[in-house]
């Protein structure tokens, strides 16, 4: 019997997201069941590492298949979800999915940049966002989509923020590695480089090329990009 | 006349408004501004939309012409007496003070740049609005994510069906924590009702109940949970007895077990044995090793 | 859109099987909808015949995948199963104690409340417990562990709660009266707040499509309605 079936009869059949953990612990109680079937043995301890790697081939090859579902992982638990364009008859199945109001512009800006750059502090995301960020940031508290994480080594130690679990089940994210254009995001440093800038009077309006970013590392930043829709 | 006003007024556009509007609209015209400024988060978000009217590259800017908009825009806010958040009034001297230096001859600026290290403001200020611009469009394809994620349905099979060999899982709360919110619910309630209902008498102490238990238990060998309770006279009696049993429970000398679901509890000496049956055997429900109960000073031995 | 993959995310989403009529029904419902998706429309009359080809063709589709699991059509309903070999790992799967998460203190406090004192108000808890009670409330009728009983005979009738037959199942009790000390604990006199009353009962126990719902994600939903920016 192969690994990869066995775990897609699982989440094929399981009432929830299961995570690499949990696959591991019903390969070992099954295998270790009283009337434990002989084929159950093998994946007495079955490495989590290779878990993963059967869990990434499945996805792939339901990717190919291209049919009208998929197996999703979010916020490291795996489920075989239907796509999105199915939705309009899935609603007439099971009625409109009960979801909270959508984030105003303000939240998803503040949410963006915890996402980013966690951990963070409340002034660090108002230096960037120009504006005030209390209320919002109180909603996204309130929300469950971001957290306090710590304190920042800093004076008056403040609180540092982060995104949680459900901030990555929210938005179907497996981890915060798939952030849209992650990299590029957290490269820009917060502060201004350290050391001189050679900026010529009149700068301001140069061209781009004589405007190198430099970030901490002395790498020049990645250029602006137009922003690219999904 | 006047009808006429108030359907152009949206259209205008803020920046073009000009301090010329008859006063006869102006409230009106006042609310459909403020709806339409309110679209601006901050003063980096009304920059972003300035500069994005004259399609311009972020680094292709005209400083001084954007910090002239900018702050015409402002102008007409404060005429039209609009609450101006202070973050805007920040952005906007910062705008003059680059659009004045600009007006200097350049061994002047220098002058002022060596004040400050090469602080460039506008350096900063281009520097700021690249970054933000990034998140602006970080935050347009989170909203992307949303949108889609209310789209996906997750499969929700049906419960598999086979018959049940193992026993019904058994739940992680036991009777105790139950009673152990009771117990906190019931002294919070009298501490914030301030002294209007008897606080604890003293009349009991949880050192007393524990002997008591002991003695019980010596006696007998083993009690029924709700025999505990049965001569409580007032709510504080009980509370001592639950903490102490608690106590004695976490000191492990005393043992609880439900021999069976919705068997009534039963209290005997702990084994001397280092595991308590209770807790190796998965079908007695209820031990309490990990209660966090009150820690009360007393020890009973 | 293919019928087939159409009939395929609903099978794949529906708990139980669906026969060609209900099959026939959904698609009809979804293109009727008050916003119903342009593409839902051509589906509105689909013949049976077209269903049970489409249904015969997905059936074989999947045999021809020979994946853990197929569409299976038992009594006129259609349904996708698991294949038999995955036997020994779904019993796992199943007797796996899909853990019930802890009652968070706040939980277990309310639930104490209700039960010593059912039927009652949401109002008349919070009097108790002091603060806000609308979360755990609603995690706790989700659990099945407390349940609307009624509705109080005061003004705005609000609804009153109390423990279910699980509820006792959950703490191993066979009778509500076999709460330990319930007598005693239940005497406790339940006192209205000083001053102005503020709990006008009708205001404070709000009906429960008006509060803010959690979900099994515990994220907060909000009344679903259109998603609005807040």
């Amino acid at each position: 019997m192969e690994l990869k079936f066995i775990l897609e009869s699982l989440l094929f059949s399981a009432q929830k997201p299961l995570s690499v953990k949990e696959l591991r612990e019903i390969l070992t109680n099954a295998a270790e069941a009283e009337d434990a079937d002989p084929g159950a043995k093998p994946f007495a301890k079955v490495k989590e590492s290779d878990l993963t790697a059967a869990l990434e081939q499945l996805a792939q090859e339901h990717e190919s298949a291209a049919r009208s579902y998929r197996l999703a992982c979010v916020a490291g638990a795996w489920q075989f979800v239907t796509q999105p364009e199915f939705a309009p008859w899935l609603k007439a199945l099971v009625g409109q999915k009960i979801r909270p109001a959508r984030l105003s512009a303000p939240a998803l800006e503040t949410l963006a940049i915890i996402a980013y750059r966690q951990p963070i502090t409340r002034a660090e995301v108002e230096q960037i966002r120009g504006v005030n960020v209390d209320g919002v940031m109180q909603t996204l508290t309130e929300r469950g989509l971001a957290e306090s994480v710590g304190r920042a080594e800093v004076v008056g130690r403040p609180q540092t923020y982060g995104t949680t679990a459900l901030f990555l089940e929210y938005f179907g994210l497996r981890r915060l590695g798939d952030l849209p254009a992650a990299d590029e995001l957290r490269r820009i440093p917060l502060e201004k480089p350290p050391g001189p800038v050679t900026v010529e009077p009149g700068l301001a309006t140069a061209a781009p090329e004589q405007l190198t970013l430099e970030n901490k590392d002395g790498q020049p930043a990645a250029p602006v990009e137009p922003p690219k829709a999904e | 006349m006047q009808s006429e006003k108030q359907t152009a007024m949206p259209q205008t556009g803020l920046h073009h408004c000009q301090p010329r509007f008859p006063v006869l609209n102006f409230s009106l015209f006042m609310a459909e501004y403020k709806v339409q400024f309110e679209v601006f988060e901050g003063p980096l978000d009304l920059l972003l939309y300035l500069i994005k009217k004259e399609e311009v590259d972020i680094y292709e800017v005209n400083l001084t012409k954007l910090a002239t908009q900018f702050i015409e825009h402002i102008d007409t806010m404060r005429l039209l007496d609009l609450e101006i958040a202070g973050e805007f009034l920040v952005m906007a001297s910062t705008l003059m003070y680059i659009k004045s230096r600009e007006l200097l001859p350049v061994d002047q600026q220098a002058q002022v740049e060596g004040e400050e290290e090469g602080e460039d403001p506008r350096w900063e200020l281009i520097r700021q609005l690249v970054e933000y611009k990034k998140f602006k469009d970080a935050a347009a394809q989170l909203q992307t994510l949303e949108a889609r994620q209310e789209n996906v349905f997750p499969r929700l099979p049906g419960k598999l069906e086979f018959e049940s060999t193992t026993p019904a899982p058994k739940p992680d709360v036991s009777i105790f924590d139950l009673l152990n919110a009771v117990n906190t619910v019931l002294k919070r309630f009298e501490q914030r009702s301030g002294g209007l209902r008897e606080i604890y008498e003293d009349k009991w102490t949880v050192s007393e109940k524990i002997e008591f238990i002991l003695k019980t238990i010596t006696e007998r060998g083993s009690i029924k949970f709700s025999e505990l309770f049965v001569d409580a006279a007032s709510r504080s009696e009980v509370v001592c007895t639950f903490l102490a049993l608690l106590e004695l429970i976490r000191l492990k000398q005393l043992a609880c077990t439900q021999p069976e679901p919705f068997s009534e509890i039963e209290i005997g000496r702990a084994q001397p044995a280092a595991i308590p049956a209770v807790a190796a055997e998965p079908t007695a429900s209820t031990t309490s090793s990990e209660i966090s109960s009150p820690q009360p000073e007393t020890h009973g031995t």
